[in-house]
């Protein structure tokens, strides 16, 4: 089987500070892939050049097969690769259904249309509905973004990925800041998210990423020291070696 | 072209939402009867003034209020529509040759699409440039251009420099006489009418709302897979071409351009109009703009250092009016009211 | 105060309209004066209406025995605006004479709607050429100049002064133009530079630096306003003043900029149309009354529209105050007999005046405040150059 | 264009650049340390000018009067952030710029109450009121060459305050992080009160320092303020030394452009170099964040 994403020896320097450092990845279709390591290892940054925003200074990333290293970061979104923010980034002053309509029209092509309501079409509605039913938020449709609580605006994110009909999700954090039952409930929703996508996801809550992940990869420093099963990385001595001795 | 599973706009949802609009616009066609019945006929002009210059406030507050892109250089735009005309009657009058190319004419059906042309294609040159840039790095950028269009004006001897030049061939649209002052007022109210009603549209369209998104957010619209650039350039597109209509209008009805139309001053003004009327719904710079038209008209004469009071009004409306004049009619677009344009509420 | 004069001119309306129609006469006669009251120009302004407020003021504020009713505008230096302003006028005032503007730009953006209205344009100031020739109008009348005129004696001066080799500057707009070629028409000598510089520019010494390296026998700037006082400050400080003599025309270095000039200006060399100095009984009477009334020197625009305002007064005084027989009007301003504080002043037949050229030195007065003092008379019966051009036509 | 010309040509572009940078300076501070763009910088520079010149007249010494004038202009400057737009740090740019453009209109108005529509004098002072030969047969105006030192010495002082002194230390974290600088016991509110200060006295000194060459009246502060902006968006909003570079290369190119070129594009060619360099580099060629 081909991966789905394919990232080949990859290097990012930011004035003498090495962020990426000769990294090589590969997601594998409908795996979950956690991406653990301590803070500063390097992990939002690579997500960063994965979805296009910051250019590797070389090595190559290969999506579905194909070579995207140098394409801008709209065309990998619109090839299937769907991100979810560390920070919270939604539209504030559109409602919940609004900010997923976006997406749904983002994914259904170009948006030179003129004349006829968006708010009131339901080739956008009817799909933002129904992956805002998947994460449970339908009920909140109605509500702007802003006025929703953290945990629902975290949830809002992953609708939105969702309703590009990715191929794969990169979900960057998507339980930052959030309490243990609102964790909980996230946890549970990807959970039923797995069946259908290629997960890369990075994370720092570790039951999260045991429950979930099909495979751990660990990141340091800009290297990935280990890539395994949840439980051999569990008892890697080098992983504990790498995450206490930081930790300390 | 309709596809009939799309429900169309609804105007009486919008206006349920934006019904005081109708009152200005009902206001405004009565100009003329309340001008004959007080025998006041000055009135008329100020107010095609004011609706002009609502014109150009309503498609600003397009790509300012909608696209988070303050533009320094719609006066410069509106410029290029109006000596588009101007210069157009010129060759009309003189019987010779744009360029030694192209013969003049007066009749507004082909000067006037014409403006809306030429506008659009200088916003969307100068646009393909400065929409690389954000922010203050944007307004600067606007104002460069702005002064740039305003000095080739200025430069352009043949057509008045800095004198500006009068409009003296009889202008006329198709074969009807527009530019007597009642007829040319409605005119001028008419295509406001229709500003406002396509502007309402565009703004609840796929591509206007992808717009709005990205004045919000732009990063997350890039991520979602849209590249911005273009549809900023295509709003910039359009908001040039309505200014330059409205440009166009301004030469007929004045019979005269000058270089001082295109000042950035002019552009700051309208700015101004936008923000005081309340850039959070389509027509609210319209508000703006007749306040503004009346302040500059009657303040001096009440007072010779009437920039004080005005200087005054606008400090007051922006540091307390936060949704400009719209919010003293309760309808800013507050939180939990954000998309009651649409048919979400 | 301009409400009680409002308030004044509707009661004499109403009180008018009580009487018989035989009142017909005591209806006040409507004026619009429109200028620049605000702003950096502003002094323009000022000092026109002031001019004129002295000429009211000494026609007891009745003309050809009706009151008049002056209606004050602030064109801004915005063409648009002044158009405003004048429609105001003469739609909600109904005025029938319009005057005061001070900027040509303004000027022609306004003159159709005023001529189409029927009303009378008399100019207290401005004066482009292409309403002296192609486009002269039997309701428009310059009071104050030619534009070329302010330049045309300057021209003829420094050719009889015998200068080989002149260099010009002016700001880049019509009137700068017209000022340069009024210079050419006379001087016939080399010109070694002519410099068009932005409206407005603050700055001189790129321009200067050229001036110096070029070497010309003289230097002849038209720079009204704040340009005329960065001008000269900047060319007395890089030490030209002394080496090459610094010449303006009419209009320019005068009582609205010289108290802020201060020595720079000192033994520069002017021309005028008017001088304070000018021996008349009229120029005394109104010099004496100008500094009483508003505590400084007058300046030309001062001048210039109290001499409007006294010219208007005879011509309708010459036809008991019968301004709306227009023709009649015409005549009497054609043909009008006044004392003018210029002296020697008659119109030519397109409408703008034959007057005589002066030149003037600045000095300081016994007060120690810098003056214009008056020199030599340059031409007499000086006419300007389009009259030619202008088929006046019939009213 | 002979050498000597050349030589004085440049001259005057530097000269014009650092009288630029002197207004720029205090405008690229407030603008890049508080996130403000404040118009009325043109109303400060307005009132050094009237300040030193109504001192001028009191004490008939210019450098006394700069003295009274700067502490006048820079106390201006502290009302003007106390009153009004200390409320606007946190607002958009947008209503920066109307709520400063409104002041504007008031201050002009202001000035016209209190000193009436004819500009005032302010001659130069009579120590510098000659001309320097810099070189063989060209002199060179004294007061200009004197703009050019306080120019160069403000531009050092600058540099030396903001990246060398504890001063400069509590400005540049009160201008990165607010809630950081506070938690280090900076008092933010204090700071940034100074630094508008500081960006009123530089002003109103750059107004002094023109008065003696330009017309000292109502409005002289937006023809300036116009190329200040240019300059501080050219250099990088927030960078003094991209202010600073900024400055020159308008000058010079402004001063060449003026003799060299056509009129209509000597008018304009600072504004197509402006867009130029932004179309090069959209954050200007200095940028601060980022």
């Amino acid at each position: 089987m081909t991966p789905i994403l394919s990232v080949n020896n990859l290097y990012k320097r930011f004035s003498g500070l090495v962020a990426t450092n000769d990294l090589s990845l590969n997601v594998m279709p409908g795996e979950t892939h956690a991406l653990i390591g301590p803070n500063g290892a390097g992990k939002t940054t690579l997500i960063a050049q994965l979805q296009g925003e910051l250019a590797p200074d070389s090595g190559t990333i290969s999506f579905k097969g194909r070579d995207i290293t140098q394409e801008p970061p709209h065309r990998r979104s619109q090839l299937g690769m769907a991100r979810s923010f560390q920070i919270t980034s939604i539209f504030p002053q559109f409602t919940a259904l609004a900010n997923v309509s976006l997406a749904v029209q983002a994914q259904q092509g170009h948006g030179f249309k003129f004349w006829r309501d968006a708010w009131r079409d339901p080739a956008l509605n009817g799909p933002a509905m129904e992956a805002l039913a998947t994460i449970g938020l339908d009920h909140r449709a109605q509500i702007v973004a802003e006025d929703l609580s953290h945990g629902e605006r975290r949830q809002l994110e992953l609708a939105m990925a969702l309703a590009m009909k990715p191929s794969l999700l990169l979900l960057d954090e998507p339980m930052a800041g959030m309490g243990r039952q609102d964790g909980q409930r996230m946890t549970r929703i990807l959970s039923g998210l797995k069946k259908d996508y290629a997960i890369l996801i990075v994370e720092h809550d570790m039951d999260a990423v045991f429950a979930l992940a099909d495979r751990v990869s660990v990141l340091v420093a800009g290297s990935m020291i280990a890539t395994g099963e949840p439980q051999s990385i569990r008892t890697d001595a080098a992983v504990k070696a790498a995450y206490l001795g930081h930790r300390s | 072209m309709a596809d009939q599973s799309n429900p169309s706009f609804s105007l009486s949802a919008w206006l349920r939402g934006n019904w005081p609009i109708l009152l200005v616009l009902a206001a405004l066609a009565l100009v003329p009867t309340f001008a004959a019945a007080t025998d006041n006929p000055f009135l008329i002009r100020l107010f095609t003034r004011a609706v002009i210059f609502s014109i150009v406030a309503v498609a600003l507050n397009f790509v300012l209020g909608y696209g988070g892109l303050v533009s320094l250089m719609h006066s410069g735009l509106f410029g290029v529509g109006a000596y588009t005309v101007a210069i157009l009657a010129f060759h009309d009058y003189e019987a010779t040759k744009f360029l030694g190319l192209f013969a003049g004419t007066d009749n507004l059906a082909i000067s006037m699409p014409l403006a809306f042309l030429c506008a659009m294609g200088v916003a969307a040159l100068t646009g393909i440039i400065s929409l690389r840039t954000s922010g203050t790095y944007f307004i600067m950028i606007t104002l460069a251009f702005n002064q740039m269009l305003y000095y080739f004006f200025v430069a352009l001897q043949q057509y008045g420099g800095e004198d500006g030049l009068q409009v003296l061939a009889n202008l006329h649209f198709a074969d009807f006489n527009i530019t007597k002052r009642t007829t040319f007022y409605y005119v001028a109210v008419g295509v406001l009418t229709a500003t406002i009603f396509v502007f309402a549209r565009l703004v609840q369209s796929r591509f206007g709302i992808i717009l709005r998104a990205t004045s919000q957010n732009e990063r997350r619209v890039v991520a979602l897979g849209i590249p911005p650039l273009r549809y900023k350039l295509m709003a910039f597109a359009i908001s040039g071409a309505v200014t330059g209509l409205a440009g166009a209008l301004w030469a007929s009805g004045q019979a005269f351009v000058s270089p001082s139309d295109l000042s950035w001053v002019r552009a700051g003004d309208y700015v101004v109009m936008a923000v005081l009327g309340g850039m959070g719904r389509v027509w609210g710079p319209v508000l703006g703009a007749i306040l503004f038209v009346l302040l500059e008209a009657y303040l001096p004469s009440w007072t010779q250092f009437w920039q004080l009071p005005f200087g005054i009004v606008v400090v007051l409306i922006v540091v307390y009016l936060r949704g400009g004049l719209v919010d003293v009619l309760g309808l800013t677009r507050s939180k939990s009211a954000s998309n009651t344009e649409g048919g979400h509420a | 105060m301009k409400t009680s004069l409002r308030l004044a001119g509707l009661a004499a309306a109403a009180v008018g309209l009580l009487l018989s129609a035989g009142a017909q006469a005591q209806q006040p006669i409507k004026i619009g004066f429109i200028s620049t009251m605000s702003g950096p120009e502003g002094v323009l302004g000022r000092d026109l209406s002031d001019g004129f407020k002295l000429a009211l003021k000494h026609a007891n504020n009745t003309f050809g025995g009706r009151p008049v009713q002056v209606v004050y505008g602030d064109d801004q230096v915005k063409p648009d605006v002044g158009r405003q302003v004048v429609d105001k006028m003469l739609e909600s005032d109904k005025v029938q004479i319009v005057t005061g503007i001070n900027f040509s730009n303004v000027l022609l953006a306004v003159l159709k709607p005023v001529l189409d209205a029927g009303a009378f344009y008399i100019s207290t100031n401005a004066g482009p050429s292409i309403v002296a020739g192609r486009q002269c109008h039997p309701r428009f009348f310059a009071a104050a100049f030619q534009n070329d005129q302010n330049y045309e004696g300057m021209g003829q001066y420094l050719r009889e002064k015998g200068y080989k080799k002149i260099y010009l500057m002016a700001p880049n707009y019509p009137a700068g133009k017209d000022m340069l070629t009024g210079v050419k028409r006379y001087y016939k000598g080399d010109v070694a530079g002519e410099v068009y510089t932005t409206m407005g520019q603050l700055d001189y010494s790129a321009e200067i630096a050229q001036i110096r390296a070029a070497k010309p026998d003289a230097v002849l700037v038209f720079y009204p306003g704040g340009m005329g006082i960065n001008f000269v400050k900047q060319y007395a400080q890089a030490g030209l003043k002394d080496q090459i003599p610094l010449y303006a025309g009419a209009a320019v270095v005068d009582q609205t900029i010289l108290p802020a000039l201060g020595d720079a200006a000192l033994g520069m060399y002017t021309g005028a149309l008017w001088s304070e100095y000018l021996d008349n009984a009229a120029n005394k009477r109104f010099a004496a009354d100008f500094e009483k009334e508003y505590n400084r020197i007058p300046s030309p625009y001062a001048a210039l529209a109290y001499d409007t305002g006294r010219m208007m007064q005879a011509a309708i005084d010459s036809i008991g105050g019968k301004i709306e027989d227009k023709v009649a009007f015409q005549k009497a301003m054609e043909n009008v007999k006044f004392e003018s504080v210029r002296g020697n002043f008659k119109f030519n037949t397109n409408h703008f005046p034959i007057q005589d050229y002066y030149l003037t030195k600045i000095e300081k007065d016994e007060k120690g405040r810098l003056v214009a003092k008056l020199q030599q008379k340059i031409m007499s019966d000086l006419t300007d150059a389009y009259s030619g051009d202008c088929k006046m036509a019939a009213q | 264009m002979t050498l000597s010309l050349f030589i004085e040509q440049s001259l005057n572009g530097v000269q014009l650049g650092v009288q630029l940078f002197l207004m720029s300076a205090g405008l690229t501070l407030v603008f890049g340390i508080m996130n403000l763009i404040n118009l009325a910088h043109g109303s400060l520079y307005m009132a050094g000018a009237f300040f030193a010149a109504m001192f001028i007249k009191i004490t008939g010494n210019f450098l006394l009067a700069i003295a009274l004038a700067i502490p006048c202009t820079a106390i201006m400057g502290i009302l003007m952030e106390l009153i009004v737009l200390r409320r606007f740090y946190a607002r958009g740019h947008l209503d920066q710029v109307l709520v400063t453009f409104g002041l504007i209109l008031i201050f002009n108005d202001l000035v016209r109450m209190v000193w009436g529509v004819v500009p005032v004098p302010m001659p130069v002072p009579a120590l510098l009121s000659g001309s320097v030969e810099i070189m063989d047969g060209v002199l060179y105006p004294a007061f200009r060459l004197a703009i050019l030192s306080v120019g160069l010495v403000v531009a050092l002082g600058l540099y030396v305050v903001v990246v060398h002194t504890r001063t400069g230390m509590w400005i540049r974290a009160g201008a990165s992080n607010r809630p950081m600088a506070s938690a280090l016991g900076v008092d933010v509110q204090l700071v940034f009160a100074l630094v508008f200060a500081a960006g009123a006295a530089l002003a109103g000194l750059a107004g002094m320092m023109a008065g003696p060459i330009t017309a000292v009246q109502v409005g002289m502060g937006e023809p300036i303020l116009i190329l200040a902006l240019v300059v501080t968006v050219i250099g990088g909003i927030g960078s003094i030394r991209g202010a600073f570079i900024a400055a020159l290369m308008i000058g010079i190119v402004d001063t060449f452009g003026r003799v060299l070129l056509p009129h209509a594009l000597g008018s304009m060619v600072i504004f197509m170099l402006m867009a130029l360099i932004l179309a090069w580099r959209p954050k200007g060629l200095f940028p601060v964040h980022g």
